[in-house]
């Protein structure tokens, strides 16, 4: 999960790497106030998470003061790849001479940690490493492996700083690698690590993000309000919700309400629903052995989502009974009552004792079943996939 | 035969007194599968279904000469407990739950390798070589003994694969679940390598997924495999940079779209499937 | 250097090693009012910083409150290997039920870390190590190796304990593991660490050793009032006084005071000493080129303690110059003033600028010079020590 | 001939623009040692003596071909410096700084003997081959080209016995300094064994001490010397238990009082001295 800027550089703070001297402001008139205070000029830096902030025009630099509230006014404005801007960050300009580029992350690949420098920062790291690859230099380490000052110096003689400076360099480098190793992330970048003209070297911005779970033994991050969250971008009220649940859940564009069995068929049936036609509403989990309670909320999210059209239930009851997941679609069924049309397969561990519970309960309230078809082994996944299409598209088209 | 387990494995669970750990070993054992133990320090000299349980991996192994484990911890414990594994001298560990902090998994592998220990998870639904062992939590409906093994970062698209191969009168070998964690304790190729080495197994379905980096790391291996492999990929409609589920699902800059992973794995020699449905069209073709 | 029992127990707490909740105290007074509050069977321990504490009488058990102050009265009379008891540590007795040993040290041989227990507590460990072999345990680790609970789970079993105590022993291991790594530790020991009747665990003594070099990375030490001190027993004023300058300084029960080069030739100054049948009155380290301040300083320690009655110099010029050298032994002259027999050998780096000093300081002011002889490389460091002996016997026979 | 360094040695001095490095690296350029440079981060460009200084040993290794390194740094920088050389690809590291911590030292010893490098010290005077090349702080006056090694855990005790050597007319192959300083990087048995392998030492001062470890693991290597081996040990006087400036002279339990290292040299072989004048004497019987 990836932190805000300010939050990275508070982290970087108790580090003790270098940053300006910013300050976190929610409204223009916050910003007018902090700019008539320092009388200087100004960089404000939206504060949204997600990349290419740059480009999408969330960090403007302001010469006169006076023009700060103006500014701060059009990017509170402005949405940066649909997220919308609700602070920002107030930081002196600094007086560039060079800007560098450092980061540490995982290579999944081949289970190290990978310091990376370059003598170009700024820019989209990305960018460097392809079109002008001898600017990057990199170095892979165990993960319980000791990081040493004489390699972090080498690392900063390597982009091109000068001996001067390397001290400070290597210690920069040094805290950077203690942060990713003490918070369990997965990315730590300095981009860009300016050299300013006074001669001084400064983490211009944050880039760090975090392995979620590994959160729990890090209590003090959540002191700091930083807790579990997208990689990229806030959540949705209804994916607060899941949150508060436990669910993980994720809002997507579609009309098709995902009710799955794994994660794994999370991602298999959202392609599913594609091949036929359809598109999903949602991305969720179940979990392994969800209790009747959970599916019953799992519904829940699904039913009352305007935007839902059908639903689409698989479970295949692997670390769960299916007995338990009929369960718990009788029990929404009971308590909540299903607005919307679901088609639902069970096979696995006990399927029959699934399908029986539900002929049971149908047998009882009929009407309790009136939108909803259940089917076992017999029908496959496919066949079920395309149900729900149609059934997306009868309500679409009965509008 | 089969790869990684049969019925004289020796197989120990670790949390074997926990909710989850006395349920699956019961369903396990209910399997046949050959459970000679497990531990739960502090609860050394218990039994569970009538299998002792000891303090220590060590102990276990010198008793009752477990030689694979079956992982049912919460997640923050698993690396003291694969390590306890991997260095009591165990061939195979399989980490059931998920959620295991990457930094931990890092230092598991490198230790796996130091030992030579196949550590399998987290977040798989474990291994099956069906009619002789199950380990984790798979549902064994699915399963038949036959001719094709599979390989899967996810347990449900075990289930369905194997579900699709039993109807369709192949069965299975072994079928593998890699996990479905950001970082694995074993890859693709390593287990590809098994089944290939395998002489009941004709053929390999291997199931990818969007985010992974485990799928590039198979190609080399399948470019120079006598066994067919048939390939499919989950993601292929996903939206990028957003968290899945698995935590592993997270697309990575330019690396592994689903659809190059894909791209990917059929120049090696790969056979791509799209639906399961697929999948016994494409074994028949190939005459397996 | 050592802890006292105290001290070394806040730090097991910091640790959170279970310990006595006890209090210090240092009067009788101290003691009988905490009895009085408790109203408990209580252990009185005399803090000291040697070992052997039990056997000396310094441990007492006082099952009946209203005895506490007696009690306490002649532990603070004690001394115990010549050391005074200034303080004692109060703590509730505890009901035992099993008594066993865990420690960690460093093997220097080779070169590791070291995990000892045993079955037998309370006891000199050494002792059981010759008499009962079978009853220690120990494991080798590399100083960057992590120790594993696992490991500490194994400990606690072969030393006897029973399943249900494993968890907690291992935490306990573990947590002491932690602390030899954090405080740069020479030695750790729980002895004994106490089953208790009541089924807990509870380090019931402690002992630590820590590295004085190692002291500039733990400020929170000297906050707690650590400070470099001797492996054993506490400084006298005169060592004090040597602390404060920065002088390695010992008082040894001889009467010849050694003015050395180097701490091998301290030690071996020492010996030759003996067998000219003289014994010094001190070892004293000069450090690496010491400044003339420090050289003059070095003779004031020796000039002014009444044991001393002659003065025995070598210098070596390695990393330091003789003509530094002289010029210290000159600033002492002058402005302090010889007032013991003092007898030196210069050689090495310049030493024939040293001598030219000498005379030439000599000319100038023959009066400082009265009781000082002063040799060049042609008289062997041997025959020096000679007649340092010689010069001591004098003083003494001239009484 | 001589051990670990000699005229075509190649030395680089860590720490070379402070005070003790600057003014030891004259010293041994003035004996003639081959010193190509040094190392200063943040100093990288300067010169001292006509030497380049470099930022990192790497560098200095590269563009000097530095084969031994002596580090003159605070005790605090000493892991780091130690380790940075032992990776370079250094033979030889020769710690002059006293006061090193222990829990570094085991980290330092560890790196050298993965990479196959010596570590000398800390708290060592240095090694020097009379005539060819005097790395660290000893006074060169002592010392003259000749036929018998010293190894002395005390730099003050390896002059006087050079001293007496060469008065007595033997000179020296070369003097090695192993450190005062607890833990050590290289032990007394290990520089016997290049003792005993070359040719021109003709026989061996060793010089221990009281509180040290390293004295008892030199019997084995003694047993089975060709090259005689003299004995002397400090502190036969010392009282037990008490510190005396080497921080490693402490007498540890019933390990290593003087009087019982001696016994075990002799027992081993070797040849006990009481005095420095003892040396020629003993020499001059065993016809070196």
């Amino acid at each position: 999960m990836r932190l805000y800027e300010f939050e990275g550089k508070e982290l970087f703070n108790r580090l003790k790497i270098p940053i300006p001297n910013g300050r976190l402001a929610e409204s223009p008139a916050e910003v007018g106030k902090i700019a008539n205070e320092w009388n200087k000029p100004l960089v404000l830096k939206a504060q949204v998470l997600t990349g290419g902030r740059g480009k999408a025009g969330g960090v403007k630099v302001v010469n006169n003061p006076d023009d700060a509230q103006a500014v701060a006014t059009e990017l509170f404005a402005l949405k940066i790849k649909g997220f919308p801007v609700e602070r920002l960050l107030v930081e002196p300009r600094l007086s560039i001479q060079k800007e560098m580029y450092v980061g540490i992350t995982i290579d999944r690949v081949n289970y190290k940690v990978v310091v990376i420098a370059s003598s170009k920062g700024g820019v989209d790291i990305e960018d460097v490493a392809a079109k002008t690859p001898e600017k990057i230099f990199r170095k892979s380490y165990d993960i319980d492996e000791e990081f040493y000052d004489f390699d972090a110096i080498e690392l900063a003689k390597q982009i091109g700083l000068p001996s001067q400076y390397v001290k400070e360099a290597s210690r920069i480098v040094m805290a950077l690698f203690s942060l990713f190793k003490k918070y369990d992330a997965k990315m730590v970048e300095i981009n860009p690590l300016v050299l300013t003209a006074e001669d001084t070297l400064i983490a211009a911005d944050s880039r760090i993000s975090l392995d979620d779970d590994a959160l729990f033994r890090h209590p003090d991050l959540a002191e700091m309000g930083i807790e579990k969250r997208h990689e990229e971008g806030e959540m949705t009220p209804r994916e607060q919700q899941a949150k508060e649940w436990g669910i993980p859940y994720l809002d997507l564009d579609g009309n098709i309400g995902m009710f799955p069995g794994g994660a794994g068929f999370g991602i298999m049936g959202n392609d599913f629903i594609h091949y036929y036609g359809g598109t999903p509403a949602n991305f969720m989990d179940s979990g392994g052995g969800p209790s009747p309670e959970r599916l019953a909320r799992m519904l829940v999210l699904l039913d009352e989502n305007p935007n839902v059209k059908a639903i689409f239930g698989a479970r295949f009851g692997g670390i769960s009974r299916c007995d338990d997941f009929a369960k718990g679609v009788i029990m929404f069924l009971k308590e909540h009552g299903l607005t919307k049309p679901m088609v639902t397969r069970m096979t696995g561990n006990v399927w029959q004792e699934g399908v029986r519970l539900f002929e049971e309960a149908k047998k009882e309230n009929p009407e309790l079943f009136a939108h909803f078809e259940f089917h076992g082994i017999e029908t496959p996944i496919e066949e079920i996939a395309k149900r729900a299409v149609e059934l997306a598209s009868e309500q679409e088209g009965g509008k | 035969m089969a790869i990684m387990v049969d019925k004289n494995s020796r197989i120990m669970v670790q949390g074997i007194t926990g909710r989850a750990g006395a349920f699956h070993a019961k369903r396990m054992i209910e399997y046949g599968t050959n459970i000679v133990g497990g531990t739960s320090p502090g609860k050394g000299g218990q039994t569970v279904e009538g299998r002792p349980v000891f303090d220590t991996v060590n102990e276990c192994v010198r008793e009752t000469g477990a030689d694979i484990s079956v992982i049912f911890l919460p997640a923050a414990f698993v690396k003291e407990a694969a390590i306890a594994g991997i260095r009591a001298g165990l061939k195979t560990v399989v980490v059931i739950p998920e959620h295991i902090p990457i930094h931990d998994m890092l230092l598991v592998r490198k230790e796996a390798v130091a030992h030579g220990c196949t550590v399998i998870g987290g977040n798989t639904a474990g291994i099956i070589t069906p009619g002789e062992a199950n380990l984790g939590i798979m549902p064994d409906i699915a399963f038949k003994p036959g001719r094709v093994g599979t390989v899967s970062r996810s347990g449900s698209i075990t289930y369905y694969i194997a579900n699709t191969l039993t109807d369709a009168g192949y069965g299975e070998t072994t079928c593998v679940g890699l996990g479905g964690d950001p970082i694995l304790g074993s890859t693709f190729d390593e287990i590809l390598a098994k089944f290939e080495a395998d002489e009941k197994t004709k053929a390999v379905v291997l199931t990818g997924e969007i985010g992974g980096v485990y799928e590039e790391r198979a190609c080399e291996q399948i470019s120079h495999m006598s066994t067919p492999v048939i390939a499919m990929i989950g993601g292929i409609f996903a939206p990028p940079g957003k968290r899945m589920g698995h935590a592993g699902a997270i697309v990575e800059g330019k690396m592994g779209t689903a659809k190059e992973k894909l791209d990917a794995l059929a120049e090696a020699g790969a056979h791509p499937a799209k639906t399961f449905l697929d999948i016994p069209n494409i074994l028949k073709k190939l005459g397996v």
